[in-house]
């Protein structure tokens, strides 16, 4: 391997933003044909580098060479010209227009000065199955729930034929079955000599895929190994600096509690058909399904957020009938959202005040808000999610992708509420963090309160819920308690295959 | 096939308005009345000339609200295209003053010299905020005020008349019987379908959709954005410049007051053809039925006998009507279709 | 609004007996300048006394159409005309707002057998058969005339011009009089022209404005009254230091007149706007009289003198909100 | 400590207006010249009686820049506060025709007559924003409209004389020399210093940006987006209701032409003071700072005896370089802070 050639190199590169030395004279040299993984906790300068090796960012400092060639991209125009792709962590689009069209932005097909919609159907068409992905392409992108915008520009990169392809943390939002799909076309790309580099927060997907592992720790690269040479634990230990221990079950939960959230005979057309399910004090529920299978929706409508739903739900033993985000939060019914970027955070506004938006009031003395009171729960927050960043006043836009994560999560721990629903809580935090919140969920159902837990992580439900429920196609396919779950027997309900 | 085509008519973004349209025209038809032509009974305002004047009427508007639609579906506004259309007219005037017979080809040229001023002035916008990174409306502000200035500077506020041959082109009636002048009316849908085609098939048009959609995810894809937002605020620029030649040929003078306060209405009729403001939505040929439908609302004011006192009021609540008429029959025609499919 | 509607139906009926002769009814299209401006509004209320005066004389039916634009445009106005004309009008009045842009439409109305008369402000290359009015620069020059009366012809004069909208033609037009007049006498030096948005608290706020960058001023030639609707230079300027003279003469500026700040004020009899011009169309069209082009109207020199008269004039011809102390001046 | 009170001063969103706004102080005090008082010689442009002046003509601009702003933070517009002025204005002149001598609680009572008015028209407008779903711009054009015709037609385009009692207060001199009347200022001051404690310290006013900054993610968190919403516009409106009072009370008249084309010179001077448009941004004294630098523009075109025929050239270059420079500088003044400390 070592003999190969070179396809990318960085040398000494560097480069701050206000505050922030995001990398600092990283040099990696990227074998051609290889894929090499990236890893480092949230905010330690992954995606960065990603960034200024596609043209979307300029270094302050340092080179590039590809293939032995210097290159100085000014944008990212030259850089897919040069043959380097991304798959960007977080999901940009042009959330107006179709797939097929955001697929061929840079250069549509076109027949005479016309744009030929057939061929860039037909184009699209052939991306999104390369990848296997059951996506519409003349759907608008913005009508597409998060899984599938992910797979979109998964497609995207790898249909525009890159020789070098950058995956940012690329299946974040992908259950299992549509990750071994991507991954068996990364090998396949791999076989035809393409070079891939692998940007993962999961362990497994590292060490099933990649060759060498760079570690990146505040800006620097402090090991570049080849996978034969690290197990998980030295992996771990490299990126945060200690170890964790990992539970691999339950450990003692409490005797669950009475009934704190019930939904019966729950429908709303095209998304979810007739769920009932209940969860009690100190329990964890697991929601398992694939992508697509209507898991959003139905927290989404529990949370007052779809007024075509019909079934009734009680919170806290009491009805709640017309439900709206506000009156679920008084009765103690909280929504940590799958889209941070959309739904969870307001990136104009920085760390502190995302975090106090919902118990603004309880923060404050007749319409003022108590600033002390205030910074030391945006304070608290930092230390217990360990957010990487300048300082509590710090904007959300320039956080990284995980960093923002945590927030959401901090935002709605702080809301202290008695129903917790959490859909897709640890997407791209880092293991060290995700090993924390995942404690802090323990610990809430230590306390008696409920959770519900999305994920499309099965190793993760598996290792949190108390019971499981599978889903497919909107209707309730299956119940596990925890003693019981493995990931084929998950599998097999999620999937309907026997 | 057929299906298909009624889903476009029915679930079309031009349903809605076109039924608000014809909904008005149907009221000024039923209330306004009839005169006595030559013993034939003729409706006071569903005649030819009736028409057509509304068309005319609308249509210095409908060209420059294609032209805003075009500003506001990349995400920016213009609110200079009053002052453009000011300035390319008292300039082209200037230029042209003294000559008396133009010829055909002095016709042309001098719709080349307006359109030329117009797209200047819109790439200059252009250039101003892609340079120097400020919100378009205050660069267009500042235009506003400046290119009023220098029509003004230039004329000292006179009427300066345009030479007859060009009248003679705007008013032409080709072919049409008595007092009818077909040619703004033709200007503004030809500008229009022109500017439908360009915004839904080419390239460029894609890409401005784009622009105004995501302008991250539009810089991600490789797309250089500055030439784009130029060219928008060009193309902006000759709608004004072409709307200010048919203006002062058709009405025979240009001065520097032409066009006062037109952009919020050149925007409004924009927003009522179904152009978000923030960005990323909009149709030409939509923008055209919203000028029309602005200028109707006007001329209803009138054939309907209201007191002209009140046609602040009227006018004010009619926009706000329709528009939510608008959406609520578009919204009407889409589900009355896909009913009848399931 | 069904009244109206009715009207129209006569015409409908008359339009037919239109060639013939002895006409029952007569629509005259009246198009201002702009509907919210006072002085045409005043001179609407001329028109429609002019119509029911003349309704009862001549025992023809005369009514008033007021199809004025909102605000000043003279592309909307040559729509207007043209809209008159298709809606059947009978004469149509008309005062340009630009005198390049209507004169294409009143020569098709012409054309279509509608004629025009203007007021106000001429198009004078135009078919249109008469125009009443005054000359915008002669307008100009009685400003500066009467203002150099005010001051003393023995120190240097700083006059300073308001002149409101930028790219209104007459108001050019009498800012080119005054500054024409003002040559004439050496001792007098124009400051400037000074415009601004035409509401009376943005003029008055112009002066004060002006008088702070430039407090050698101790005239002002207002071609419009816009400031003196407001009593703000009541106070703020001084009578021993500054004069004003400034064509209208409005209720609300009477005081102006009293305190002699504004020792002189140039009234526009814009009722007679509408009631001469009436009584032209009238005379043309139903007496079948010869009328001359030009009709002048002269401006009222409103002072101390006739200021109790000038009031009671106002009243007259409807306005409103007039101190009761100068009413009781005329007696 | 002393470097944080530093760093705020250097990095505040107000650093880089302040510099522009002294810098044209700078150069009017040295260009507009000087004059003989009394023997002694005061500049033309540095004296109380001039910078008061410039602060009363900002004033009204300002306090309705200062709600301005609030809606600008929400993500919406109001193009209908001129409107709104005129119509408060006009109907307290009119409630208050013929009483000619108030007392204080008539006084008081006029303000919150005219400070009603506002606030109803402004809830109007958030109540049609938020019931009719239809954009801010279309729903304020139309109000826009309604207003200015309802103040017409109840006016009839009089200027109406308000009672002396209300001159007397808005022309108090409060111990002041001569002809000076802080009142104007005091009131811009007093709103700006509100607001801003409004938008940074209270809950409704972090809902405010939250709102303008990512709708759907405050409905995540539970904000009801209604009651803002209505409240920012109603705010919008008492602005501008408090505006024509002290306005009003000042010139001592009231008509329906007032405040007409301020819409966009407001919007504007939200913006020069920094407020985004995309919603999320903005602040209350920047505002007012905003509308300050607008009217020194126009002070500085007649202080520096600029040709008057080109004022309209000259303001509208100005505001592209004051919004310039103003960016620029606050973009030095953060960075110098920021080297300082590395
Ligand atoms: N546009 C920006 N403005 C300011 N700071 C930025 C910006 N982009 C990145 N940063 C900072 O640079 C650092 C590295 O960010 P980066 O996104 O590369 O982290 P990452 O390793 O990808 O983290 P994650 O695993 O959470 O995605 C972070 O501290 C982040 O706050
Ligand atoms: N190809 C597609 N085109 C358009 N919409 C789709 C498509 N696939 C799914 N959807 C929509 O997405 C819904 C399911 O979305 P979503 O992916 O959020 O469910 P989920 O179970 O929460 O999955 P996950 O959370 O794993 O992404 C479907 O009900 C459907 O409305
Ligand atoms: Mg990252
Ligand atoms: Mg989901």
């Amino acid at each position: 391997m070592s003999e190969q050639a070179t396809a990318i190199e960085t040398r000494a590169i560097s480069k701050s933003f206000p505050g922030v030395l995001a990398l600092d004279e990283v040099s990696v040299r990227i074998a051609k044909g290889s894929c090499h993984a990236l890893v480092g906790e949230n905010g330690a300068g992954k995606s960065t580098l990603g960034k200024i090796i596609s043209g979307l960012i300029a270094p302050d400092k340092g080179e590039i060479l590809l293939y032995g060639q210097e290159v100085r991209f000014s944008g990212p125009l030259q850089a897919i010209q040069a043959g380097v792709g991304m798959v960007h962590q977080e999901l940009v689009f042009c959330e107006n227009l179709s797939v097929a069209e955001n697929l061929c932005l840079d250069a549509p097909p076109t027949r005479g000065p016309f744009v030929d919609h057939a061929e860039m159907l037909r184009r699209a068409k052939k991306w999104l199955g390369s990848i296997q992905a059951d996506v519409d392409p003349s759907a608008k992108v913005g009508d597409l729930p998060i899984s599938k915008q992910q797979l979109v520009q998964i497609a995207g990169a790898v249909g525009r034929g890159a020789r070098i392809l950058i995956f940012d943390e690329p299946t974040s939002s992908l259950s299992q079955r549509e990750t071994q799909v991507l991954f068996d076309q990364i090998r396949q790309l791999l076989s035809s000599g393409v070079t891939c580099v692998y940007v993962s927060h999961r362990m497994d997907e590292i060490f099933t895929l990649c060759d060498k592992v760079t570690v990146l720790r505040d800006g620097k690269v402090v090991d570049t190994s080849p996978i034969e040479a690290l197990d998980r634990d030295s992996l771990v230990r490299k990126m945060i600096g200690r170890a964790i221990e990992v539970p691999t079950a339950q450990q003692s939960h409490r005797e669950p509690g009475k009934v704190l959230l019930q939904v019966e005979n729950f429908t709303s057309a095209g998304k979810f058909t007739a769920v009932n399910f209940s969860v009690r004090a100190g329990e964890i529920l697991g929601l398992a399904g694939l992508v697509g299978a209507g898991r959003t929706e139905i927290a989404e409508a529990i949370f007052g957020l779809d007024p075509a739903v019909t079934g009734s739900v009680e919170i806290n033993g009491k009805q709640a009938q017309r439900r709206n985000p506000q009156t679920c939060l008084k009765m103690g019914l909280g929504l940590v959202p799958e889209d941070r970027k959309r739904q969870g955070l307001i990136l104009g506004m920085n760390a502190r005040e995302n975090i106090s938006l919902p118990t603004l009031p309880e923060l404050s003395i007749a319409g003022f808000v108590q600033g002390s009171r205030e910074r030391s729960l945006a304070s608290q927050s930092f230390v217990q999610m360990r957010v990487k960043a300048p300082s509590i006043e710090s904007s959300t836009l320039g956080l990284s992708g995980g960093n923002q994560q945590k927030l959401v999560i901090a935002k709605w721990l702080a809301a202290h509420c008695d129903i917790l629903l959490l859909d897709e809580p640890t997407r791209g935090v880092d293991v060290g963090a995700k090993a924390e919140i995942h404690e802090l969920i323990r610990k809430l159902a230590q306390d008696g309160k409920s959770v519900l837990v999305i994920s499309s992580e099965l190793p993760e439900l598996l290792i949190l819920s108390t019971r499981i429920i599978a889903i497919r196609e909107g209707s309730i396919v299956g119940e596990v308690p925890a003693a019981h779950a493995t990931e084929e027997v998950l599998m097999r309900m999620m999937t309907g295959l026997s | 096939m057929m299906r298909r085509s009624w889903a476009a008519v029915f679930g079309s973004q031009q349903f809605g308005l076109i039924v608000v349209i014809l909904l008005l025209c149907a009221l000024l038809t039923g209330f306004s009345g009839s005169f006595n032509d030559h013993g034939r009974s003729v409706n006071n305002f569903l005649n030819a000339g009736t028409l057509i004047q509304v068309l005319t009427d609308s249509s210095f508007f409908a060209v420059m609200a294609v032209g805003a639609t075009i500003v506001i579906i990349s995400g920016g506004i213009d609110l200079s295209v009053g002052s453009t259309y000011a300035l390319a007219g008292v300039l082209m005037a200037m230029v042209l003053r003294g000559h008396h017979d133009l010829g055909a080809g002095g016709v042309l040229g001098a719709g080349l010299l307006c359109a030329g001023i117009g797209i200047a002035c819109g790439a200059a916008n252009g250039l101003l905020i892609c340079s120097l990174g400020v919100h378009p409306f205050i660069i267009t502000l500042g235009t506003m005020l400046v290119y009023r200035g220098i029509s003004f500077v230039s004329s000292r506020a006179e009427s300066i008349l345009v030479p007859q041959s060009l009248t003679a082109f705007a008013k032409a009636r080709l072919g049409l019987p008595g007092q009818l002048h077909p040619i703004p009316m033709l200007v503004m849908i030809g500008v229009a379908v022109l500017g439908w085609v360009f915004l839904t098939r080419t390239v460029a048009g894609r890409r401005i959709f784009a622009v105004g959609g995501n302008l991250l995810a539009s810089k991600y894809s490789g797309l250089r954005v500055t030439p784009i937002l130029i060219g928008v605020y060009a193309i902006s620029g000759l709608t004004a410049g072409i709307a200010a030649y048919v203006g002062a040929s058709f009405y025979g003078a240009a001065s520097s007051a032409d066009g006062t306060s037109y952009e919020l209405f050149v925007i409004a009729s924009a927003v009522v053809g179904g152009a978000s403001l923030t960005g990323g939505k909009g149709s030409a040929i939509s923008a055209m039925l919203g000028a029309l439908l602005i200028s109707l609302m006007r001329q209803s004011v009138r054939s309907l006998h209201f007191d002209q006192n009140y046609e602040s009021i009227i006018i004010g609540c009619a926009i706000i009507v329709a528009v939510v008429l608008d959406r609520v029959s578009a919204r009407l025609g889409s589900r009355r279709f896909y009913k009848k499919q399931a | 609004n069904g009244g109206d509607t009715t009207t129209t139906s006569e015409t409908k009926v008359d339009s037919t007996t239109k060639v013939e002769s002895g006409k029952k009814s007569l629509t005259i299209s009246m198009i201002a300048k702009s509907s919210t401006n006072p002085v045409f509004l005043s001179a609407q209320t001329g028109a429609e006394a002019a119509a029911k005066d003349l309704s009862a004389k001549t025992g023809v039916a005369i009514k008033i159409d007021w199809r004025t634009p909102e605000k000043e445009d003279g592309q909307v106005q040559a729509q207007r005309i043209a809209q008159a004309v298709n809606e059947h009008a009978d004469a149509i009045l008309l005062s340009c707002s630009d005198a390049g842009k209507v004169t294409e439409a009143i020569d098709e109305a012409v054309s279509k057998g509608v004629p025009v008369m203007t007021f106000d402000s001429d198009a004078p290359l135009s078919k249109r058969f008469a125009f009443y009015g005054v000359d915008d620069i002669a307008t100009g020059k009685l400003v500066m005339q009467e203002l150099y009366k005010q001051l003393d012809p023995q120190k240097p004069a700083n006059v300073a011009i308001l002149a409101g909208n930028q790219n209104a033609p007459n108001l050019q037009k009498r800012v080119q009089g005054v500054k024409e007049e003002a040559k004439s006498h050496s001792n007098v030096k124009i400051v400037g022209t000074f415009y601004h948005i035409e509401t009376p608290q943005d003029a008055a706020a112009e002066v004060l404005r002006v008088m702070k960058a430039n407090p050698q001023i101790n005239g002002w030639a207002m071609i419009g009254g816009w400031p003196l609707f407001t009593p703000t230079l009541l106070t703020d300027l001084d009578p021993a230091k500054v004069k004003i003279v400034a064509v209208d003469c409005l209720p609300a500026e009477l005081a102006y007149i009293e305190k002699g700040i504004a020792p002189v004020l140039l009234a526009q009899p814009t009722y007679k706007w509408g009631y001469v011009s009436v009584e032209t169309i009238v005379d043309k069209l139903i007496n079948k009289k010869e009328v001359p082009v030009m009709n002048q109207m002269e401006l009222v020199r409103v002072s101390k003198e006739n200021l109790g008269q000038w009031a009671k004039q106002l009243q007259d011809w409807g306005f409103k909100d007039i101190d009761p102390k100068y009413l009781a001046m005329s007696k």
